[in-house]
């Protein structure tokens, strides 16, 4: 197939580089997080985790609408290069849903006293952890190809939703987790603006990491359908 | 390639299950009258009739189809629980026809005193003549039946036959798959002989 | 329109023959209720809110369950296969089994409803309230359960899939119909109405959402 | 009534189902030798085979079966999920014989590759193999075959008539219903004819 | 004995290709568990008896589905009918489905009692004592459920038969695990192990029931 070739030809150029940013802009980041941003006025060092914990939330966010577009994208279209970018990008979202809910973890036993406790948030984005490994495993279930990619483009569609939902659970109700701070709807982020560059750097490093654990990723889908394809 | 256009055709056509193609590049033009498909078991015969029914989705190649198609499997495909006049009236009237007939068509596959039982109590062969009933009730311009024979007895099997051929002299394209009944040869427009997953005429 | 009628028709009539899903989802409603009032002890379980929860809880389970065994049933000697090969088959299932499984549901609420109220001894202010929030409650739980029995059709292990892909979707659901139900038992009209109103959303987002593209999964 | 004594012998067997008899006050003697059941659609066969196997409770008469039997009827009868070896070497192993003749039958009847797949997996005629072998893996005197060719390709028949007469020929005792297959009636011990639930000699 | 082994093996084979019984029970009693703490709120659900009582009712719950699912497995394509025909395969039907249902439901009661005891935090006094409870309660599960089952086989509505026949006799079970799992967790040995020995009692009582009268039930 000349498109899948073309594309796997433009993703192994790109790639490289990539990771080279990738790579530095972490190191950059690393060093703003631990070292150049001032600790907490309340919370002390252990805030720290706050350039883990977000930038992974975002990512999986991020990572959850990329599944999203892709599946409409091979519902319209059933090209095979939508599926490919959708299982990856679903992959490496539990993985960012699975990092943000560690680090909150660990950022809960200090300031609440527990590692995990029932409020909204933390639920929902259990949940969204849950809904994409459902995701995950309706496609390792499903045997051929042309079925498996549009019955979990359908599930990525639907599955979305809950993003929002993550996103605005902490105004329902009681929430024990911060309020929004840096997206908030109503004037801009309330947070210092050294913490705040050092937030945007992490989250910049996080955003490299994913594009380049997408391409990587990406290009594996593409070798594995080359050679279904090649078969027949 | 022959350019006759027909009710159905297939056009480079590849299914895959479980990553093992099953039909290879096929490509078929079905025309008015009867095709037979023969090929020994596993050759991807019932596959082939339900990729023309549009029941399976197809990895590679273009399928176009006019018009309904009634596709009769392996299975009676009735619903268990209904009855063979139940399941038969919602099949017609989802088509948008009445259901007047469906007595009359089960009556004349045998079925009389038998049509309002739920079909997991019929005998297979029983169960073959209601859903096979279905090819007069519905008159659709395309039908694809899979082993229609079985189960049948002597009486049952003329009647699969004359209702063949009376429905290709009716102009309407029936795709028959089946083992036996060598007597069709000479009746078919075209016949195709499948193996592992490929097709040629015969 | 009139295909989906038929459709649902038909599901109701082999339901009527068989009932297993209804029956099978109503001694399982009945049965918690009473277990539970058994064993957790009478007093935590006519805490309005413990009430309402496991009464969602255990019909999000029957749903799940009168579901599963709708298309199993289909599957059986390949029923379902006939009618997506009907022309308009494959738009008229989604629509047709989520009237079918509402009526029955709908019923089995009602049963279950009743039950919890007269075996707990609940508190009822607000009785419409109460049966618009379980109206709406029930609306909004076959159209997700549906899509995922679609998704898992024929799969291995299908039986484990569908909860796993139902529930976690279903949360927010169960949550708001929770909380509407509890509002209505002790009192809070307004509270009880905007739950409904949540709940009328969510029927119809993943109602048109299945309308729309569930179609394209069905083999 | 003829006395000799037999492997399998109803008196006097009436099957009700749904309030309705199935089978009429019906006697019968099997020996050794090929039997054949014949008969319309409905008649009773499917039903008679499984009385003879003990999977259908009587309503009235006596039944008197010595040995082993293997009942293989319309359907498969293998259960799905496990593989075609697993299910025969269960079988087999159950049975209290070992399972090392699986592969090779399954060899024989033409499953090679295909006989770790899940049985639902396989097509229909592969499937009626995979049931058929167990005539060869489990050697029990009294065969009770069901429609034992339907499905089968053109070497799948011959298989099975060539596995029916070798076991006749054997001494095991063979029940056959079958609506085909008109060559079998010369090589049968005895032939019924059933219609309605009774039983006649042909 | 051999053949009731191979029945087992078979079972357990069948559930590790299509894991649909024992993943869908798990899910079942995981889901509860967390519905559960997120709708009664963890102070209640934190409560040792009432923590139990969800835990066995949802226990017995997965046996119904899981038994069921078992046998519909076997009636797809009549194996059941050839598993019966076999000689002695009525008699090993019962003893090999119990021991296979029975391991599975202990893995899934590990499975949810884990679950169970991390995510609501429970107080734990007496872990050996509470594994031995779980233990018995496990095993004192199946027999019945498998005896109902095969009772309702291949009836019209089997799927609401099997509860209406299964949980009522189930509830002195059910009810002495309860307690037993109670007193595990609060500290009560002697309530621990008494309760125990009540639910082996159970468990003998019914598997030799089953042994000898269900093969003639089974056709
Ligand atoms: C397991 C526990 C936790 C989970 C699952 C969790 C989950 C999340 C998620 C999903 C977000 C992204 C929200 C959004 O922008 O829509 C987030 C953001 C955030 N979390 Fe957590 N969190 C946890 C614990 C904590 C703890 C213990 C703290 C601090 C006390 C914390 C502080 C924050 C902050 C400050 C944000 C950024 C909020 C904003 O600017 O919008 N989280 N968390
Ligand atoms: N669901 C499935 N998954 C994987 N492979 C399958 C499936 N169904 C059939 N096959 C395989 O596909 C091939 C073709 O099967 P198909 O049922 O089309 O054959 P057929 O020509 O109809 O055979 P028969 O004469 O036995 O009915 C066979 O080798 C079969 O093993
Ligand atoms: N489960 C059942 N309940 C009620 N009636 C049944 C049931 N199974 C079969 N029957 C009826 O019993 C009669 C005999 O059925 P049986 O299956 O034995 O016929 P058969 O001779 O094998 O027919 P076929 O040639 O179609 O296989 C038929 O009239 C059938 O309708
Ligand atoms: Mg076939
Ligand atoms: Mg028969």
């Amino acid at each position: 197939m000349i498109e899948t070739t073309l594309e796997r030809g433009v993703g192994l150029r790109i790639r490289p580089w990539l990771g080279i940013a990738a790579a530095a802009s972490f190191v950059v980041a690393s060093f703003m997080a631990l070292i150049w941003a001032p600790a907490d006025a309340v919370q002390g060092e252990v805030y720290r985790i706050i350039y883990v914990h977000v930038p992974s939330a975002w990512l999986a966010y991020l990572a959850f609408v990329v599944v999203f577009l892709a599946s409409v994208g091979w519902l319209w279209s059933r090209r095979p290069l939508f599926d490919a970018i959708a299982v990856a990008s679903a992959e490496i979202g539990v993985l960012f849903t699975g990092l943000a809910l560690v680090a909150g973890s660990i950022w809960a036993k200090p300031t609440w006293g527990v590692w995990w406790t029932w409020e909204p948030r933390l639920v929902t984005t259990a949940v969204m952890f849950v809904m994409y490994v459902g995701y995950l495993l309706l496609r390792g279930l499903s045997t051929d190809f042309q079925r498996r990619a549009t019955r979990a483009a359908i599930l990525g569609v639907i599955l979305v939703i809950d993003v929002p939902i993550v996103h605005l659970s902490v105004l329902w109700a009681n929430s024990l987790h911060q309020l929004p701070t840096v997206l908030r709807a109503a004037g801009g982020p309330a947070l210092d603006s050294s913490m705040l560059l050092t937030l945007m750097v992490s989250v910049a490093a996080f955003t490299l990491v994913y594009a380049y654990f997408m391409s990587a990723r990406v290009a594996i889908e593409l070798v594995r359908q080359e050679r279904l394809w090649i078969r027949t | 390639m022959r350019t006759v256009q027909g009710d159905a055709s297939l056009r480079d056509v590849t299914v895959i299950f479980d990553d093992r193609p099953i039909i290879r590049g096929l490509s078929l033009e079905i025309t008015a009258g009867l095709t037979l498909i023969r090929g020994p078991n596993g050759a991807g015969k019932t596959t082939l009739l339900r990729v023309i029914a549009g029941m399976v989705p197809i990895a590679g190649g273009e399928r176009r189809v006019d018009g309904e198609t009634l596709y009769i499997g392996h299975r009676p495909m009735l619903l268990r629980g209904l009855t063979a006049r139940e399941n038969l009236s919602f099949y017609s009237r989802f088509r948008g026809l009445q259901d007047a007939a469906v007595a009359d068509a089960l009556r004349g596959w045998g079925l009389d005193g038998k049509m309002d039982r739920a079909v997991e109590r019929l005998s297979a062969g029983e169960r073959r003549r209601a859903a096979m009933a279905r090819v007069e009730i519905e008159r659709v311009p395309l039908l694809l039946l899979d082993e229609p024979f079985a189960d049948l007895d002597e009486g049952g099997i003329t009647r699969v036959r004359d209702c063949i051929l009376s429905a290709r002299d009716e102009g309407r394209t029936v795709v028959v798959a089946t083992h036996g009944h060598p007597e069709l040869d000479a009746l078919a427009a075209l016949r195709l002989l499948m193996n592992e997953g490929v097709a040629r005429a015969a | 329109m009139n295909r989906i009628a038929l459709v649902a028709a038909r599901e109701l009539r082999a339901e009527r023959r068989q009932p297993d899903g209804i029956v099978a989802a109503t001694t399982f409603i009945a049965v918690l209720v009473l277990l539970e009032s058994l064993v957790v002890g009478p007093v935590i379980a006519r805490d309005a809110d413990v009430a309402a929860a496991l009464f969602w809880i255990a019909l999000a389970f029957a749903t799940i369950l009168t579901t599963m065994r709708s298309f199993d049933r289909e599957l059986e000697d390949d029923a379902l296969d006939a009618l997506v090969a009907l022309p308009g088959g494959r738009d008229a299932l989604f629509g047709g089994k989520v009237l079918a499984l509402t009526a029955m549901l709908l019923l089995v609420a009602a049963v279950g409803g009743i039950l919890s109220l007269v075996l707990l001894d609940l508190p009822l202010a607000l009785p419409i309230h109460l049966a618009i929030v379980v109206l709406f409650g029930v609306v909004a739980l076959p159209p997700v359960v549906i899509v995922d029995v679609i998704l898992a059709l024929r799969l291995r292990a299908r039986a484990a899939l569908v909860p796993i892909l139902a529930l976690p979707v279903l949360v927010p659901q169960l949550v708001a119909a929770t909380r509407g139900a509890s509002a209505a038992l002790v009192g809070d009209d307004v509270g009880a109405l905007s739950w409904a109103g949540l709940l009328f959303a969510f029927a119809v987002v993943y109602a048109v959402l299945g309308l729309t593209i569930v179609p394209a999964a069905i083999e």
